[in-house]
């Protein structure tokens, strides 16, 4: 069986328009990669948003990364100033992969 | 009065009006959002480049620069002008208040596009470099709208705000196919005319019908929208369309470019503006801001705005 | 049979056929979703305005009156008078045999304009006003439908699948249009009709490309159809079709409007239809039902209702 | 290094026309925010679909929503009688959050 | 409350033109249903991807599967020797499902 | 000169130039991606539907057949020109040489099309069958490309390229189009002609447009092009048109056919070349490809190549 190692799983619901800060606190705190997903619409606090408006402001991705557990406190640390202003949701969660020297 | 029933049976107003009214039946109709997009850079690369060969036909006169400091004028004043009425009567705060403001600033390119298609229908012709005012009018206002809210520097987004400011995706196709028209003129622009000419006030018509959809949504889906803020929603664009108007004449602008001039100040941004706060004011309300802009002011100034600025731009541009 | 060859080769047909070929030999050619979906709202605004036109210019008659009659009473029958093939012949149970036989009572709008515009490009001239029958016939088949999988009220998405009936998309923007169209009339026309007109058949092919694209890969995709529901969804629209040939020449239309009449009743939903099963049978298969009116009906129509149903009228149009 | 909480992290896998549906019923369990997740195409026991058609009919997104262990319960309960008629898929796995008292 | 049980839900970010191949390895592997998600763009040691390209070249998906224990290491073991050649990312982690005989 | 002045300043011309100079200035305009893909369908339905109707006009010669041949050799044997230089000079591993000679055998249909417009605005007219030789140049390259690559029998894709290669996406529209093209013929193109005709060119400046923001991009955000392999993406289109025109001419085509094979030559995928690539040799950079494809050749002969290839015909085709 192929082995597989224990790492952090860090997702961010994130405004499009912050999407590419957010890339940038990644790798200043040591991960090398992410991957945004789609969404099309939600509901939290301030009501509904979707994304048929034309300007794109109110769009959201989820900002997903892997990362080692060092790595991942270090980028949940530095997104937290943007936590309340910018309305963000952090989610944390143990995954398994495989080639782990690349997270 | 008989100019009002023509903006108002005129196909795109009518498509608009189709719109609300099924997004207010609650039906599914909707226009995919990228198709949205599409006919939105169309219209501004159409309404540039017909700008543009305007002018190539007509020169560029001495209006051009009194219109386009006019227009960073208005822009950069109008925030600063109804940031009080948003704060005292609308009951916002500082931060709320700059974002509104900074929509009110800034212009709406389909009111501008309807209103030039509308009053042309009636042989009353904007003079081509308004397409020019338009874009000079996009940002300035963003600034001011900062301003007001006091989010001084050394901040954040910084340096993308000003790219987002300065190279702002409509500013630079609006000025970029403003400037091809200019350089290809009437000839180079006969191969491309069937599209962007002949194509073009359908296309509109497609573009508000998703407009009424959307800006109708957007008031049954708010829930920051009070009665006092939706008053000031129709009240800006006639102050603010009425200013526009005085200006226009009296900086001597020909009648059309005048009311053209009114529209501009009288629309609010819902494309430029609101990107531009999610990432430099993202605890302002999204919801609030589009829902005056989007759901009250745009329809208004289709509606109203339009007929209005002509006939205020009619009797002042007859007085002696 | 010349025209059975005029219709074959003609450009939209053939772009059909193109599509078909290409999903056969599993190529991957393919129009993005949004795309379609863009084009098929254009589809509906033109063939709205045009009726709208139309019926602006020759006033409405009495037959729009028994048409429209005619039209709901075809879309409410024929689900109940397809139920027992369903049932019995092609072994389905209820829920898949409410569900199949909602689609063959509605309608299926670019088979209408397809078969529209082939006729008009050899001068037999759908009646204007047909537009509003089209859109009468979308949805009470739904109710039919519903009613033979009994699945009775109290139900969880009532008053959603009412909302989908009444407001449902293409019926808002068919019959919309139908009214802006009566609005403006040939004048307000004029300045949309590039746009609305000349581009209409070109734009079919494009949409008829991907039609024929979706069609073979739903018939290559499914599991469920056997060979006596193929059959089925072959003999439906022959059977329907000339039932709506019959009535339409029995209330007295002109010969082209007894024809599309017999096109409507013989056409089958592919768009409204299965998302209100999707709500409110979920547990009806919709490879099964979407295989049968997408992948054998629809192409059975293009291809030989429409000359078929066309020969059908003028034979009866001809009787004393 | 900032706390997290333990949350329920809930996905739906829903017909894009039931989707308004199923936000309606996590409202009614107390879960105050959901986001919908865009899908492109997918294999089941019915074969395989994907967004390729015109009617939207056969589209699906994840509904993916954080809840509390007891409202998490309450909306798994609630959309029970969907499951089998609807053919939905529900996914429950613990996640870690910033801010747990908004969930 | 409604019972539910353990599952493994893999997750793998794939080359869209690699996904059908993906979903045949999966059957292959007696995992019986798959879910594709968009993804939008992202970030690696090969630098950024976005969709924006004209060919799709370049576009990914999350290939999602819900399976039981034997049938996710058969699967993980089967796309193995794509994993460096192709670029694959693969994430592992437990969820409880209802309705598990369906997995 | 003054035909490179016709080019450059020509509308598709100055909208590529604008996308490039928003990217450079990392300005947020972008076309949305379905958008693109769906004004590349119309570009290559078009020019595919316009060669059928020409040939159709004008008959088959010989010269088809010819043309055909040299198409074909080109691009299997263009691949093996370019790797020596990719490799040695560009030191590049055999599995990038494979895949980016792949790129340079190949064609790019959107260059085809702009020197086609271009051309023709000047009386400089193409040959309808040009476009049957175009669709036939996409995919031997790809086979060549694999063979510089080594990746030999066996393998996990075979059955998959195969069909990508005979039945790929762009191929079938392009030729599918042209049949249909050749059996409407003009009278059968007649109704879509406002559509594919009359609405060319303004399509292609948007879809220039997105193409110069796509290109910066691409440039602005590689890693790995040198300057050495940029070079190279200079020197192989001038190379490969050459030998292009020069084929051309000894085949015995018309001045304006010799001129379209040297472009065609000169030109490289970016839509057919890189999915296949992406399957067949995923460890070649695709960040690299795409960077010599389309950041580099695309823009050269959109500015440069169109213009050259033009003069070096027309010389040879002076030539006794
Ligand atoms: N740590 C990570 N977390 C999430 N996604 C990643 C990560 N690393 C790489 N990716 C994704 O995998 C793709 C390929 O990675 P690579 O093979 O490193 O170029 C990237 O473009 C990202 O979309
Ligand atoms: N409990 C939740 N589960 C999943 N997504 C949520 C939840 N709450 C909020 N969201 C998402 O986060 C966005 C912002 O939430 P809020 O800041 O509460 O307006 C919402 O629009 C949802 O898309
Ligand atoms: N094991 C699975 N893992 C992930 N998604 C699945 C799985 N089984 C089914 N699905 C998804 O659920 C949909 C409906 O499944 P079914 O009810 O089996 O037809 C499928 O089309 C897939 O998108
Ligand atoms: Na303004
Ligand atoms: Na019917
Ligand atoms: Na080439």
């Amino acid at each position: 069986m192929i082995e597989m190692t224990r790492r952090e799983r860090i997702e961010v619901l994130v405004d499009a328009p912050l999407a590419p800060k957010l890339a940038e606190i990644a790798l200043a705190s040591g991960i090398t990669g992410h991957t945004l997903i789609r969404t099309e619409s939600g509901r939290g606090r301030d009501g509904e948003w979707s994304e048929d408006l034309l300007s794109g402001a109110t769009a959201k991705y989820i900002f997903l990364t892997i990362a080692n557990s060092e790595s991942a406190s270090r980028f949940v640390q530095a997104i937290e100033p943007l936590l309340e202003s910018h309305g963000l949701i952090v989610l944390r969660s143990p995954v398994d992969v495989v080639r782990p020297e690349r997270f | 009065m008989d100019q009002l029933t023509t903006t108002l049976l005129s196909a795109p107003v009518l498509f608009f009006v189709l719109g609300a009214l099924a997004a207010a039946a609650r039906s599914d109709l909707s226009v995919p959002e990228t198709i949205a997009k599409g006919l939105s850079l169309y219209l501004m690369a159409a309404i540039g480049l017909k700008g543009g060969v305007e002018v190539a036909r007509a020169g560029v006169g001495p209006e051009l620069l009194s219109a386009l400091a006019a227009g960073l004028v208005l822009s950069a004043a109008i925030p600063f002008l109804v940031a009080p009425a948003l704060a005292r009567f609308g009951g916002l705060d500082r931060t709320n208040t700059g974002a509104v403001a900074a929509h009110y600033g800034s212009v709406s390119v389909v009111t501008f596009v309807t209103a030039s298609q509308v009053y042309s229908d009636t042989g009353f012709i904007i003079a081509g470099f308004m397409v020019a005012v338009l874009a000079m009018m996009e940002t300035p206002a963003i600034l001011s709208g900062l301003l007001i809210a006091r989010r001084e520097g050394g901040s954040l987004f910084s340096r993308d705000l000003l790219r987002e400011v300065l190279f702002n995706g409509s500013v630079v196709l609006l000025l970029g196919s403003f400037a091809i028209g200019m350089v290809i003129g009437e000839d180079g622009f006969e191969p491309i005319s069937p599209l962007f000419k002949a194509g073009f006030t359908g296309v509109l018509c497609l573009f508000l019908l998703d407009m009424g959809l959307i800006a109708m949504r957007r008031i049954l889906k708010t829930r920051s929208l009070t009665l006092r803020l939706a008053a000031l929603a129709v009240l800006f664009p006639i102050v603010n369309g009425t200013i526009g108007v005085l200006a226009g004449t009296a900086i001597g602008l020909d009648t059309p470019s005048s009311a053209a001039l009114g529209i501009l100040a009288a629309s609010a941004s819902y494309i430029a503006v609101p990107a531009a706060m999610r990432l430099s004011l993202p605890q302002a309300d999204a919801g609030l801001y589009l829902a005056m802009s989007l759901g009250v002011t745009f329809p208004f100034n289709i509606v109203v705005g339009i007929p209005l600025f002509r006939a205020l731009a009619e009797l002042l541009g007859a007085q002696p």
